[in-house]
């Protein structure tokens, strides 16, 4: 049962409030595209054991979408921010890269 | 081996069951093998017993990282029916069924095959229309189902509430070939039926490298040292992402737990298996007594073998609107298994970007009744090299192309 | 025999005499006893029958692991199986009734199993039968299943309440013993918010049964102390009856409170099932004493010390007159010397260790207590109940030395800590081979949303054993957790506490220690299962090694106890068995919840009304009081029809086409999605939301759109209206309105962030009501107001005013090919202006119609209904609907998908008609088209499907949609449509639009 | 509007609670650029309260107003005066991108009352309501059972909460239920 603090209203939100949908930061490939790059947006994900970003919305709160770098092993929360950013802070990462001096950094 | 009958039970019986002997052997690994299956759960035992018995394969090791059958197919609640909508899904999942059907006899080990039947319950107009478009699909695949009405449906399952308050039962869509068996012992009569063919089945093995070279794998790296190979398949359900990655490709799959709860066992009250998808909840009643009940899965990626309780929550409350009796029922136990979802719900089987490596995975919440199924299929992928027979739709290419093997259309679901 | 005796009796009120009935039996216990205390008080030694064999068995504990005394509680809607009897507390009235035996407890038939153990060992079932096949399921399992299962299955509506109860507190202590009071007094005076939960109906735990001294007095007072000091604490919340049932991941846990379950008749929930999130949890849930596994060791009249211990003092029972203890640690001796205390008869302490010269067992020997060392038991005597003991050397096979005449056996083979609740988030343990034990290791505990830990164990349940370092480290734990959930510990003095030391334990995991096969087929190790050693040496003989195949091969642990009596002497005997170290074997995995709790305190209180919200509209009532027949559409209930004095459904769908196709017909369609959607991009988005170009909508107008998924699939349909410049109202189905503006907020605030959009979901602001029929204009004019003729509002626009006084929007728009018009009216006012169209109507034939009718005319008009033509598998390509996708268009969300090779295949089943060759011969729904084709596989070729069928009241025809392959090429082809039932009806292909196809009738 | 009738058409309740429809509200959703000066300004003349922090409710003589998300605010004005209040927002903000739609119909309004008010709340929320999470004067967006719900507190023993009118009646249910007599969990009510 996760709680995740919700930045854009702040409050730490009950697994309940939220909806989970999936990987983050994945590019859009809309008409034009490759037929892998559709593939790849559409269907491919990285599905880690361990750090993973993914998105979120406050469903039961604001509304609002934001994301999420968590531990797909032991569920560990590093941190929350908006959804409206290609990549996750740098001081996350950093953040992260001190916790788990193992993991490749952040791939997209 | 001793072959097991209840003769043997007695003879062994005057000496106090000393006599018995192991039902697999535990050896180390050897180096080299023709084929290495990863994961000796359900699928990859039945992969491995299928390349022996259909195509003389036996130089193979199927490589387990815990306890063979402790993944998915030891943590599910063991329904199977095989009234899928799409063409190719009722010919996997019917074959599965039909070679369940003797499964105790071809393996000499008794997995308790119950064809007791599994109703799915159509509680809205919608419901009932996809399943009466299933039944139609069924007959016309050779797959016996029956569309039956709320009398019927009650007749089979005296407990049940037909007039809830919310979702009045309709109706259901009723397979009487379908049932349950005993899920442990359809691991462990593969594997003594793969250990009795020269087999190895190598536990507390963990794969943690995939060895490459010109497209080609040429070994597994383990936590008992390398081994070599001339081809491998990969059937590690929640872990497929984990090995693909290993392997250096990506899968349209994620992880997420699935839960189920048994309840105390009570006294023979529900013949049958039901499922209410419209609630989600599904229920059987084990040999043992308990009521078996199986919920929906997380939202999110995770692979700790636990689920989020207001799954349960939602699964009981269905489950009382549906069958008031249990809500006096205590709730035993409940517990997790991370299941491999794919884009459009339906497995994988077939090649992958790695020449002589093949992948059987994205059985998701529903591959325990797919198992001798996707074993058979699985075992002429590999043996042959070719994505052909059961397995040919199931490719990794129908995501790029757009061809779905889409069963949630029809109301239904993959359990 | 058991009894009640003069003496003790802490929880007892011998004032307050309890009636209850036991199998059939009117008995009298005191207040305060538990349903198990009463029984043994009235010499009710047999209490259940076990689950494979049906071995006669009675109590062996007194409290949450007690695995023998089930019964089934209650009557008809309050009947409940598999109830403890241990954890039952008394009430007048109490019906309590055996279980798994026929026809009675003494005499069961079943028992016949016990005499065949032999040939049922564990596995048996997996090894024979296997022949013939149908066999299993018409004989084998049958009988089997019968012999199974406990209590038999409740058969009415349960009648009680459930509740949940969410609570957030710094630290939640589970356990209620000195550890669990001292835990929270420290972080209870640090400031921290607390939550101590207790299972039983009593604070103290142990040490007020072992006569520990806090503080030079005994430890009820320093309890009773310390429970007055929390009581007082305003950041302080104590239950009781309420039990610790799970940890789950980020501080959260189950907390199961039993409110009436000791008094059924008080008129609030059952149970409440509390949900709370701690920044803390402390578990300071104590340890379970484990049994000595010795033949015999089930017979009734063999319980363990502790609880013998426990039924004298805290309910002034006896096991028995003459009990025999047995023991591999000191801890028992306090069994044996309270027993003499009591007046009671000890005739031998048979110990196996060594030595025994600790100050417990010199104080037994002081008292005349005959103590024997290196000794076990070989054989308990008798069979319902135990009538002596046969001794042996523990170091031997079991030889029998003497005979000891005894009516009870009180055996401790050591304390297990209760870590399951550290367990269940995956703490891990060590193993502690001087004290016999798995404890918490504090450096790998269960990991909280920050990755730090968040549970720490306490007490004995840490693995202390003496009651001072029990004490010592709650108040450290309880400061810690303070601590760490941002307070600040103040100092405090720790009591000093008295009990007397102990010598060490000594493992004995069977007695004797060369026990034989046959011997270890007499031990039980899990009593409700029948798991004997035997059984546990067989499994790791045949190969199932993992203690995970061990437990699913032999049951151990999997009854309703959940092993908590036999999990670690099982995993002993395993170790053994492999010549393996205890920890290298571990544990099975410890899963929630910690005892088993009631499926309706997990429902709560949606049941019944409160199972599922029904939305409902604004004219919800007026139809359910004027012959509705509900559907449920999404969350919503729409009528299917109307029906009147006494018609059937279907005449009342074919009256209501009729007449709205003659008169004029009114629908509620509230339930339509209405989303605004505004801004200066507000067209622009719409471009990539919708399949068709909407940035080009005229202000004032109104256009159908299509929208799919990223996958292509059609997903949801509608009409758009521009409202202004920027503002854009989009109607979605009524399933949709949620998911579609989730789905627009969605892209505006992941995607494209920087597009001027601001949406808002306005569904229910409006009531929306459709007037069809070619009287529709006459009921409008009549209610005036506006001017709605086809000239000031013509067919696809709409306009703002008031018709009838209220604020109205009417949209042209036509779902049925009539004269149509869709009026927005607040929905406050809904109900008014439905009213009034209802008199306005009158004159002119107005008569309600339902969802049925709706969905009929739509498909005389070819119109597709999402979810009927679309199962999100179709583009609307498939549907003939490539007019409506924008070719102009760069990009809108589905058309990249939509040009992949399956999704341009020329094979793709389309869109057509299909009428019946036989006119009133209506096509099942779902029904497939068959070529004659035969595929390799035996499976007939399909051709298409039927997606909507009816019949049609006005062309007084069968008509049908369905996709089929080449469809639109092949007009005027006869096709067959096989049934279930083993029909075959034939179709000819046709035009969807079956009536007006020039729409004639609704652009008037 | 003498016959705008509301989803509760003046149901009661009273139990471990009063539960009462607060009858009609008139209710504009604003979406906008809330730092605004202009956004700050019409608010104020509406409502006669200023702009609320973050999850805040401002309260003064004409209306309240209460932060939804970081670019949404709900207006509350007297039922009748809605349309005006909204007509005065599009002009007030007619130069800036922004959203004011008339809400009043689309919900339901419940005015709750007694000692035991956050108690029952918590037997459907999983919101932390102890008061120094929840302080009287800040709107919490929540579930409420299975439903979404807002709610505030106005004292310490009096709430407003909010809920979508298709749902008025559940919601009605679940509290009355959640507030029979006897069945407080005392969890907030005595301890605190
Ligand atoms: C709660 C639940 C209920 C379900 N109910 C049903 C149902 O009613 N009916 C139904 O048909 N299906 C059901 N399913 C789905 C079904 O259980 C699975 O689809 C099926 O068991 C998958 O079998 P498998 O052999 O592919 O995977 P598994 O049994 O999970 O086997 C995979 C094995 O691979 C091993 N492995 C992973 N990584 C490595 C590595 N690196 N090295 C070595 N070994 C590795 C794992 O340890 C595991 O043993 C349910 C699933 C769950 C979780
Ligand atoms: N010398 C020995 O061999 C020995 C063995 C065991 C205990 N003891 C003594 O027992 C005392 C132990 O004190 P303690 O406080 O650690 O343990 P305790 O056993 O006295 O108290 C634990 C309490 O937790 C409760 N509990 C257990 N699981 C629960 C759950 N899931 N939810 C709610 N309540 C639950 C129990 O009902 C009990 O009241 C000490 O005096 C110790 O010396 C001694
Ligand atoms: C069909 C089925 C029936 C089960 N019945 C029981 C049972 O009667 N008692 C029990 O303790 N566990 C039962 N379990 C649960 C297992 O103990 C165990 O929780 C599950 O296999 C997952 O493994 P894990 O908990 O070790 O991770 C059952 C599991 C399944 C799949
Ligand atoms: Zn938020």
């Amino acid at each position: 049962m996760l709680i995740l603090t919700c930045p854009n209203c702040g409050i730490a939100a009950d697994e309940t409030e939220l909806h989970a949908d999936g990987q983050a930061h994945i590019t859009r490939h809309g008409a034009g595209a490759s037929d892998d790059d559709l593939e790849t947006y559409l269907f491919m994900r990285n599905n880690p054991k361990g750090v993973h970003f993914e998105r979120w919305r406050h469903v039961y709160g604001c509304g609002k979408w934001f994301h999420a770098a968590r531990c797909t092993m032991t569920l560990e929360v590093f941190g929350t921010y908006p959804a409206q950013t290609l990549e996750p802070p740098k001081e996350l990462v950093a953040k992260i890269k001190k916790k788990r001096p193992d993991w490749e950094g952040f791939v997209k | 081996m001793k072959r097991y009958s209840a003769f043997a039970i007695a003879r062994e019986a005057a000496r106090y069951h000393t006599g018995w002997e192991r039902a697999w052997r535990s050896p180390e690994p050897k180096s080299h093998y023709d084929v290495i299956i990863i994961g000796a759960g359900g699928h990859g035992l039945a992969t491995a017993y299928y390349l022996g018995k259909n195509y003389g394969i036996t130089n193979v090791a199927v490589i387990e990282k815990g306890w063979l059958g402790g993944g998915n197919t030891g943590r599910n609640t063991t329904i199977i029916r095989s009234n899928y909508l799409q063409d190719p899904s009722a010919a996997i999942y019917e074959k599965a069924r039909s070679l369940y059907e003797t499964m105790s006899q071809d393996l000499n080990y008794n997995v308790m095959f119950s064809p007791r039947g599994v109703i799915m319950l159509a509680q809205t107009e919608h419901e009932i229309r996809g399943y009466q478009r299933t039944a139609h699909a069924n007959a016309l695949q050779g797959v016996k189902t029956e569309w039956i009405g709320p009398e019927r449906v009650k007749q089979l399952v005296p407990i049940i509430e037909l007039s809830g308050p919310r979702y009045p039962v309709l109706g259901g869509l009723w397979q009487s070939r379908g049932g349950t068996a005993r899920h442990d012992a359809v691991a462990w009569g593969y594997a003594r039926a793969c250990s009795n063919m020269g087999m190895d089945i190598i536990q507390q093995c963990e794969v943690t490298g995939i060895d490459k070279s010109d497209g080609n794998v040429t070994g597994i790296q383990t936590t008992k040292g390398a081994i070599k190979c001339n081809k491998l398949g990969m059937v590690v359900a929640g872990n497929s992402g984990h090995l693909a990655d290993m392997a250096g490709f990506r899968l349209p799959l994620e992880s997420v737990a699935l839960q189920a709860l048994v309840s105390e066992p009570i006294k023979p009250c529900m013949d049958v298996v039901v499922m209410a998808n419209t609630v989600h909840g599904y229920m059987s009643q084990s040999d043992k007594g308990e009521m078996v009940i199986g919920g929906g899965t997380d939202g999110f990626n995770n692979y700790t073998q636990r689920g989020s309780f207001h799954h349960l929550e939602e699964t009981v409350r269905a489950l009382i609107e549906t069958f008031p009796m249990i809500s006096r029922l205590k709730m035993l136990r409940h517990w997790g298994g991370i299941v491999d979802v794919t884009g459009d719900r339906s497995p994988i089987i077939g090649t992958t970007p790695l020449g002589n490596c093949y992948i059987n995975c994205g059985w998701g919440t529903g591959g325990f009744k797919a198992i001798p199924g996707s074993g058979w299929a699985m075992a002429e992928v590999i043996a042959t090299g070719e994505p052909q027979g059961l397995a040919a739709e199931f490719g990794l290419n129908r995501f790029q192309e757009g061809r779905f093997i889409d069963e949630s259309v029809a109301a239904g679901v993959a359990h | 025999m058991s009894t009640r005796i003069q003496t003790g009796g802490r929880h007892l009120d011998r004032s307050k005499q309890v009636h209850f009935n036991w199998a059939g039996k009117q008995l009298t216990g005191y207040g305060g006893d538990t349903l198990a205390s009463a029984l043994l008080a009235n010499g009710e030694l047999l209490v259940g029958r076990s689950f494979k064999y049906h071995r006669a068995r009675g109590l062996i504990a007194s409290g949450a692991e007690e695995p023998n005394a089930l019964v089934g509680l209650g009557t008809g809607a309050k009947f409940e199986p598999n109830q403890r009897a241990t954890t039952t507390e008394l009430f007048d009235g109490l019906v309590a009734k055996p279980q798994n035996a026929w026809p009675s407890l003494a005499f069961d038939v079943g028992a016949i199993n016990k005499m065949m153990s032999r040939f049922f060992p564990a596995g048996f079932y997996y090894k024979t039968f296997i022949h013939p096949r149908f066999a299993w399921k018409h004989v084998f399992e049958p009988i089997i299943r019968k012999a199974a299962g406990l209590g038999a299955a409740p058969t009415e509506k349960d009648v009680d309440r459930y509740e949940y109860f969410y609570a957030h507190v710094d630290v939640l202590i589970i356990g209620g013993g000195i550890a669990g009071l001292a835990s929270a007094l420290a972080a209870g005076q640090a400031g921290a918010s607390v939550l101590l939960v207790e299972q039983t109906a009593h604070f103290g735990g142990r040490a007020v049964v072992d006569g520990v001294d806090v503080d030079d007095e005994e430890a009820e007072i320093w309890v009773e102390q310390t429970l007055a000091a929390l009581r007082e604490m305003p950041n302080v919340t104590i239950r009781n009856r309420t039990m610790g049932a799970g940890v789950y991941d980020h501080g959260y846990a189950t907390v199961y409170e039993r409110i009436t379950d000791h008094a059924p008749n008080m008129d609030t929930p059952r149970h409440r099932l509390w949900r709370v999130r701690a920044g803390r949890i402390i578990t300071a849930t104590g340890a379970i004493e484990r049994p000595l596994s010795f033949a015999g060791n089930d017979i009734p009249g063999v319980m363990l010390a502790g609880a013998v211990r426990d039924y004298l003092v805290n309910y002034g029972t006896s096991l028995g007159d003459r009990v025999v203890i047995a023991t591999n640690n000191d801890d028992a001796y306090r069994s044996a010397i309270a027993l003499v205390e009591a007046g009671l008869d000890v005739p031998a302490i048979i110990d196996a260790r060594t030595t025994a010269d600790g100050e417990l067992p010199t104080l037994a020997r002081e008292i005349g207590i005959r103590v024997e060392t290196g000794k076990a038991i070989s054989s308990v005597k008798g069979n319902k109940h135990v009538t002596g003991v046969g001794i042996c050397s523990q170091a031997g096979e079991g030889g029998e030395l003497e005979e000891i005449k005894c009516d009870g056996v009180a055996m401790s083979g050591g304390w297990s800590p209760v870590v399951h609740l550290w367990s269940h988030c995956g703490g891990k343990l060590n193993w502690d081979a001087d004290q016999c034990m798995f404890r918490p290791d504090p450096n790998r505990p269960p990991l909280g949303h920050d990755g730090a830990g968040f549970v720490h164990v306490t007490g004995t349940a840490n693995g202390y054993l003496d009651a001072a370092g029990v004490m010592e480290d709650a108040i450290k734990i309880g400061k810690l957790a303070a601590k760490e959930t941002g307070h600040k510990p103040k100092a405090t003095k720790v009591p000093s506490v008295f009990s007397a030391p102990e010598n060490p334990i000594e493992p004995i995991w069977q007695m004797p220690q060369g026990m034989s096969r046959k011997l270890q087929m007499k031990t039980f190790l899990d009593y409700q299962n029948d798991v004997k050693v035997s059984d546990v040496r067989l499994a790791a003989q045949e190969g199932y090694q993992s203690v995970e195949h061990t437990k699913r091969y032999t049951t151990l642990g999997m009854a309703t106890d959940q092993g908590k009596l036999s999990n670690i002497n099982g995993l002993a005997i395993l170790a053994d068995s492999l010549n393996a170290e205890i920890p290298a074997v571990g544990t099975t995995t410890f899963r929630p919840p910690y005892q088993p709790i009631s499926m309706g305190a997990i429902a709560g209180d949606a049941r019944g009304e409160l199972f599922k919200p029904i939305r409902q509209s604004p004219m919800h009532h007026w139809i359910d009081n004027n012959g509705g027949f509900w559907e449920p559409v999404a969350d919503w209930r729409r009528p299917y029809c109307f029906q009147q004095n006494g018609e059937s459904v279907g005449d009342a769908v074919t009256r209501e086409i009729l007449n709205t196709r003659q008169n004029v017909g009114l629908l509620d369609a509230s339930t339509l999605g209405k989303i605004i959607v505004k801004g200066p991009d507000a067209g622009k988005f719409l471009d990539m939301m919708y399949t068709n170009m909407m940035s080009t909508l005229k202000v004032g107008r109104c256009r159908y759109g299509l929208m799919c998924t990223e996958n292509g699939f059609l997903s949801d349909d509608g009409v758009v209206a521009r409202i202004d410049e920027e503002t854009f109202l989009c109607h979605t189905t009524s399933g949709g309105s949620d998911r579609i503006h989730a789905w627009m907020e969605e892209w505006l605030q992941t995607e494209w962030w920087d597009m001027r959009v601001y949406t808002a979901n306005a569904t229910e602001q409006y009531a929306q009501i459709a007037i069809v029929g070619p009287n529709a204009r006459k009921v409008l004019e009549k209610i005036g107001g506006m001017d709605v003729s086809a000239d000031a509002l013509p067919f696809m626009a709409f306009k703002d005013g008031e018709l009838g006084g209220i604020k109205a929007r009417p949209y042209r728009i036509s779902f049925s090919g009539e004269l149509s018009y869709e009026i927005a009216v607040p929905a406050s006012q809904g109900q008014a202006f439905w009213d009034m169209c209802m008199e306005a109507g009158a004159e002119f034939g107005i008569q309600p119609y339902g969802t049925e009718c709706l969905h009929v005319m739509r498909a005389e008009k070819g119109f597709i209904m999402i979810g009927d033509e679309t199962d999100g598998t179709v583009i609307p390509q498939d549907l003939g609907l490539s007019w409506a996708v924008s070719k102009k268009k760069d990009d809108f969300l589905g058309k990249r998908a939509q040009q992949r090779s399956h999704m341009v295949d020329p094979k793709r089943w389309r869109l057509v008609g299909l009428k019946s060759v036989e006119p009133n011969d209506v096509i099942p729904d779902g029904a497939y088209a068959v070529d004659g084709t035969v595929r390799d596989n035996g499976v007939k070729h399909m051709i298409g499907r039927i997606t909507s069928s009816y019949f049609s009241p006005t062309l007084n025809h069968a008509i049908a949609m369905g996709l089929v392959e080449d469809g639109p090429e092949r007009m005027g082809d006869i096709i067959d449509f096989p049934t279930t039932d083993g029909r075959v009806i034939k179709a000819e292909i046709c035009d969807p639009v079956f009536l007006d196809p020039e729409g004639t009738r609704q652009n008037v | 509007m003498s016959n705008a009738v509301t989803a509760l058409n003046g149901a009661k309740y009273s139990g471990l609670i009063d539960i009462a429809d607060a009858g009609l509200m008139g209710m504009i959703t604003l979406r906008g650029d809330l730092a605004s000066a202009a956004m700050a300004k019409v608010v104020k003349s509406i409502t006669g309260a200023k702009m609320p922090k973050p999850r805040g409710v401002e309260t003064a003589g004409k209306g309240s107003v209460a932060w939804m998300s970081p670019d949404e605010l709900l207006i509350m004005v007297d039922y009748p005066a809605a349309d005006a209040a909204e007509a005065k927002i599009t002009d007030a903000l007619s130069g800036q991108h922004h959203l004011a739609v008339n809400v009043s119909d689309a919900r339901a309004v419940f005015d709750l009352t007694g000692d035991h008010l956050r108690d029952v709340l918590a037997k459907g929320s999983p919101t932390n309501l102890n008061p120094d999470a929840l302080p009287i004067g800040e709107v919490r967006r929540t579930r409420l059972g299975q439903l979404a719900v807002a709610f505030w507190f106005t004292d310490e023993s009096a709430a407003k909460l909010v809920c979508f009118r298709s749902v008025g009646d559940h919601v009605f249910k679940w509290l009355a239920n959640a507030a029979q007599n006897g069945s407080s969990p005392n969890f907030h009510s005595d301890m605190r």
